[in-house]
């Protein structure tokens, strides 16, 4: 049973549906979600299941869905509002920021807006500049909003149910990459706390902080560097707000390096995020040597040389971790296929 | 009459009270909308009258004490669109939901949210309706079933549809309101509610206050079509344009609408034409800024709504009415004074919900 | 005609060949739509069998190489929908401007839009329309008059409103044409755009290619008024909706809405009803889907504007036709194939202007 | 002649007419433009004087009048859109990121969407949660957008007349209570370039990065600290987007002290940015100790004490700035009245 394995996208079907069978107040809605894909799988027939009332189709109206979010949990409902990608948040930041992340604090608590707002992140086969964004940062940058972007399966049903029992706005952020990604899942419930980092692999010499699908790729950095006879400390934020700080800064002290690797970019983003924190917290002790990598400075180029350009890499990482162990003169570079998940990627979109 | 809403007064004040003490209950009292049966087209505009003028006066007041500069905060009043709030209101049930606009004061008081909450969040104090963090663009009043207003134009609309939604998901019978401006109705948003509501057959009643103004600009400056009820014909929505303001009219209206949409026939508009005596924000009027003229303000206050029912009254009723009105209002900006502000510590608290 | 034609094709593939070079200029040629006069109903029959017949073509020809892995990028396909491009864009004047979607293929062609570019660019190769960093989703050909495509439902819609905003300020007697989908008409920038076209009387005709299904969905199910065309009264512009998909009826609208546009009478509003015949992306079809029927397709099909169209022409004309079609199309492809990646260099580059 | 002063409002209004006066695909458009107010006089009467399609009023619509300004930019004019508030830009950010930020690039340079967007950022006098946010960070955080947010009259006027020239989408960020500061003006055209930082004040002991309006509360801070024999050097950034971190590294190397004070939140915010951009750049050298002051985590209040609490000022940077010289445990407070522009704020909104 706890060797049970599941995909990331099964491990959000199944939060769905189990929290969906406990609380009735639950309903999932946003463009496809009851279509024949049933947004790879993660919603898949829920209505079958749980009714037409409580996985549907909407008009392509972003801005007022998601302002029927929050009216809806006004009233008392939990609604999950899915959308196809990060970049179609843009025509809601006007109900998100405005409106959903003030209103617990505006009305003093005589309200709460519980809306779960699913966003992918695509990639690969391409997707050019208006289908590939994160924009995670300009949500964490907002108080009363919470984010977070598991990476595992077992991080995404336990956030995913998390996020569905909390009282506030959380944007849930699904990268396309990972959907395939195996993993032990227990069947049963359980949610997985906001603002507890997660250290996937121990090390000394370097800590990694990657968000999202880097978090795939800094593994992959690890043990490129290891070949070398560099450790990495490779962790996990899983909830990007709130942020983990502690156990980030603690590694960095501990390490002398910090390097954070976000699927973003960098300017404003995440990765700025977690070097000035750690640096305002650490500047007392042992600084660490720190570094960002993120997306390239520029939209997201639709041909695949470029944008194999575009992405950090297992091996652009583990390029610039070792030259932070190193010394910066080091121009060794590992050898590295091209990970499996985009190069075989073919969609569904 | 007299005495019933005399004790119903004396409600009202107590559940202000309880509001004074932390507990936020819904008042009760005749200014309390709906539920009853008109047992009498006297009382009907009595209580037409006692909630418009009611409105009325707390607006003068604002303005009058506005220049003192204790509600250091913008106030968008509806004086001259009372009729539009109390018509519809009057229509609705107390466990019926509205959600306006930070030009809320008429609905809120309408709705029966409580007046005393209402001043003191004006003053910024630690009794307001929202602890003073909310000030006169965010009223609500859950218990009376007025919802939070919004700041930013139309955001409380698809909102409303999203109640709406969750009132026939729970299978309730209840019906929710969305007021707002002509200008909303130019916002995206807009249509991206209706066309929802009515393609899910939602229990949502759409009052458009048209005061053919948005800040300085005219209706005929933002749409070729002026007649903003015919855009629910893209969505087959049954929709009826009130022209002249009358209260009668629009109660008449609004019940019929109400009844239709909570028999299940789905959602239904009205458009109000009103009209805003004072200037956008902020007290007294503004006829020096050029952008609207002195008869087209006298032609509409000519009309007055208030003054028209008002004069179908007895006097010896009106004068007791209003007298009522007054010490209530008195009553609420005296508590609004002796309430304290926030504490420094309500900075970061409910930032995030329980 | 014949030879017409011939040198024409000539034209377009020295016009191909110095896209080549790097130089980009508008193709020219009988399928560059407009300007003529129809000299007689055959050469506009031939304009506009040729024109969409290579459309056809081409996404024929894209579905064929796709399994390949040579354009790894998702594709939007015409096929099925080719009429209402055609149709509207013979309409125009090579200097009037079109805004498409990210189901462009049609439109980039039917508007001039040069062919070689285009491959490239769906190859993502440095001879692409924009040297491979937009792919399918974002075709461009200026100097043919079509605008970039978006891949955010909506969004071109007010931008062609912003540059039929433009010819009106410069007193430019060109017309901009809006091609989305029904789907479009739901998002509330639709509703904002054409109440501001209407509004400021823009020179800008708004054509809904309504193929029935937004993905998986259809229209019955986002909206309670399926005739679209209705919406356009809410903004007192003319609309008509043109049932069949035919060509020359979509051609005979275009005709008269651009005339009365170019005559300074304000906005139009298409709405051509058309069905997609492969999935949403991608090649090939979609039945094993469930979500449409096989007899819903076959209805479509039977009325196949091209093949209509084609019937009318002499069988020899259309053999040469579609030769001279067939040459044009692997030409491209092979020039896509022979055209270089960009250099990684292009990774940052033009991220600003100038 | 070199001595003649204006108010920022007055400023704003000289660039534009100006400029619209030199070329004449110059147009401002915007809620309000041609009312009698202009937008604190920034756009009155332009109408008058160029004609009303040259500067007119809009239906309420930000989303669809950005697509018709990155339209019209298309189409070879150079569009200002006026918004009474940045708040307002959450109904624009699918047109502003999505669009208007991409299409250089996507499309290889063939168009370019020179558009200026003018936001006002409300304060004071109850402006509340949604009346009140700068938000520049979102934008900051996006590759193809140019923030400005000049805080002197000098610059409003050579910062708008660059952004009008610009290629680019440029946003350009208003602050309220910077609207009657008076200062020198020349009357000839300038553009004061992006992506110089403007040392305001020099000092050796730390370094205060202020933006908007907080170079004011920075500079009265710096008055408060000379008192205490502190002396602070006060740097304007003026340009966000593209950021001088060189002339801001290098103050903070010298000075061994980095305080970021924003007008915003800190969380990824320009804060952050800066701190973290510095830190990287800095780490072979003397690293500076760093921290950030902005908005409370929270929404801006409405009423007036907890409005106070919210915003950082030139007491409480003053305080931050001893504490970081003098060491952690100095309770150090300087005696300042209420800024005079706050307190005596009445409108127009
Ligand atoms: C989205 C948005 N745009 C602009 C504003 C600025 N604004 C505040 S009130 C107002 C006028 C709205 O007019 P209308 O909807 O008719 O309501 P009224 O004020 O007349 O009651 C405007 C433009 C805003 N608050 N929100
Ligand atoms: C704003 C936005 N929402 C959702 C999507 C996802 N999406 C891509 S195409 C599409 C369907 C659009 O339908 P329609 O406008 O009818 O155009 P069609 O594909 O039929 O040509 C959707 C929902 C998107 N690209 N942009
Ligand atoms: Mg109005
Ligand atoms: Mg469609």
């Amino acid at each position: 049973m706890a060797e049970r394995e599941l995909t990331y996208a099964q491990a959000i079907y199944e939060a769905t549906a189990q929290e969906m069978e406990r609380d009735p107040s639950v309903f999932v809605f946003g463009l496809g979600v009851d279509d024949p894909i049933g947004l790879y799988g993660t919603t898949l027939d829920l209505h079958k299941r749980f009714g037409p009332e409580r996985n549907f189709d909407t008009p392509l109206a972003e801005d007022a869905m998601t302002g029927v979010a929050v009216g809806a949990a006004f009233a008392g409902l939990r609604p999950i509002h899915v959308h196809q990608r990060m970049d179609f948040l843009m025509l809601c930041m006007n109900q998100l920021v405005n409106v959903a992340a003030k209103a617990s604090y505006t009305f003093a608590g005589a309200v709460k807006a519980p809306i779960v707002v699913r966003g992918v992140i695509g990639r690969s086969w391409g997707q050019g500049p208006q289908h590939s964004q994160s924009l995670h940062s300009m949500f964490m940058h907002v108080p009363g909003l919470k984010v977070v972007a598991p990476t595992t399966p077992h991080d995404a049903k336990g956030c995913l149910i998390a996020a569905i029992r909390d009282d506030n706005p959380v944007i849930f952020m699904e990268h396309r990459m990972l959907y395939n990604i195996l993993g032990i899942v227990p069947e049963r419930v359980y949610e997985v706390p906001f603002g507890k980092a997660r250290v996937l692999a121990s090390g000394d010499d370097i800590t990694i902080v990657a968000i999202s699908h880097m978090v795939v790729e800094a593994l992959r950095a690890k043990a490129h560097l290891e070949a070398e006879g560099i450790y990495a400390e490779v962790i996990d934020p899983v909830s990007l707000a709130p942020l983990d700080i502690e156990t980030i800064a603690g590694s960095a002290e501990r390490t002398g390096r910090l390097l954070v690797v976000d699927n973003d970019w960098t300017g404003c983003g995440a990765s700025a995020e977690i070097i000035a924190a750690v640096t305002e917290r650490l500047q007392d002790g042992r600084v660490p040597r720190v570094a960002r990598l993120g997306f390239a400075p520029a939209p997201c180029p639709t041909t695949k040389p470029l944008e194999n350009l575009f992405y950090p890499t297992g091996r652009t990482i583990a390029t610039k971790a070792h030259a932070m162990v190193r010394g910066g003169g080091s121009d060794w570079v590992p050898h590295a296929a091209e990970a499996a998940e985009i190069a075989e990627f073919r969609g569904p979109f | 009459m007299g005495s019933r809403s005399n004790t119903s007064r004396q409600h009202r004040i107590d559940a202000a009270a309880s509001a004074a003490d932390g507990q936020r209950q819904p008042p009760v009292g005749i200014a309390q909308p709906g539920a009853q049966a008109d047992s009498g087209s006297s009382e009907h505009a009595v209580r037409l009258y006692r909630a418009m003028r009611r409105i009325r006066r707390v607006e003068e007041q604002i303005e009058r004490v506005y220049p003192t500069d204790k509600i250091k905060s913008p106030v968008h009043l509806s004086t001259g669109q009372e009729a539009a709030s109390v018509g519809v209101c009057d229509a609705l049930r107390p466990d019926d939901v509205v959600f306006a606009t930070y030009r809320g004061h008429a609905a809120y008081l309408a709705k029966g949210g409580n007046l005393r909450a209402m001043i003191a969040e004006l003053y910024g104090k630690a009794d307001g309706c929202a602890r003073g963090k909310a000030g006169s663009m965010h009223l609500i009043d859950v218990a009376a079933g007025f919802m939070g207003t919004s700041a930013i134009v139309g955001t409380t609309i698809p909102q409303a549809v999203g109640h709406a939604f969750a009132m026939k998901y729970k299978r309730a019978d209840r019906v929710t309101v969305a007021f707002f401006g002509d200008g909303a109705t130019e916002e995206g948003t807009f249509h991206e509610s209706m066309n929802f509501a009515a393609l899910k057959r939602l229990p949502i009643l759409f009052v458009c206050e048209n005061n053919l103004y948005a800040i300085h600009s005219h209706v005929r400056d933002r749409a070729v079509e002026p007649d903003l009820s015919r855009r629910a014909a893209s969505y087959r929505m049954p929709a009826r344009r009130i022209e002249d303001g009358d209260v009668l009219a629009i109660n008449a209206a609004a019940k019929d609408a109400v009844e239709a949409i909570r028999r299940g026939e789905g959602p239904q508009f009205i458009e109000v034409m009103t009209y805003r005596y004072c200037r956008h924000v902020g007290p007294g009027g503004d006829t020096v800024l050029g952008y609207r003229t002195q008869s087209e303000i006298d032609q509409w206050k000519a009309r007055d709504p208030i003054a028209q029912i008002g004069e179908s009254l007895p006097i010896p009723t009106r004068t007791m009415l209003d007298a009522e009105i007054e010490i209530e209002i008195a009553d609420a900006f005296e508590f609004a004074e002796r309430s304290p502000f926030p504490g420094g510590d309500e900075l970061v608290a409910d930032v995030f919900h329980g």
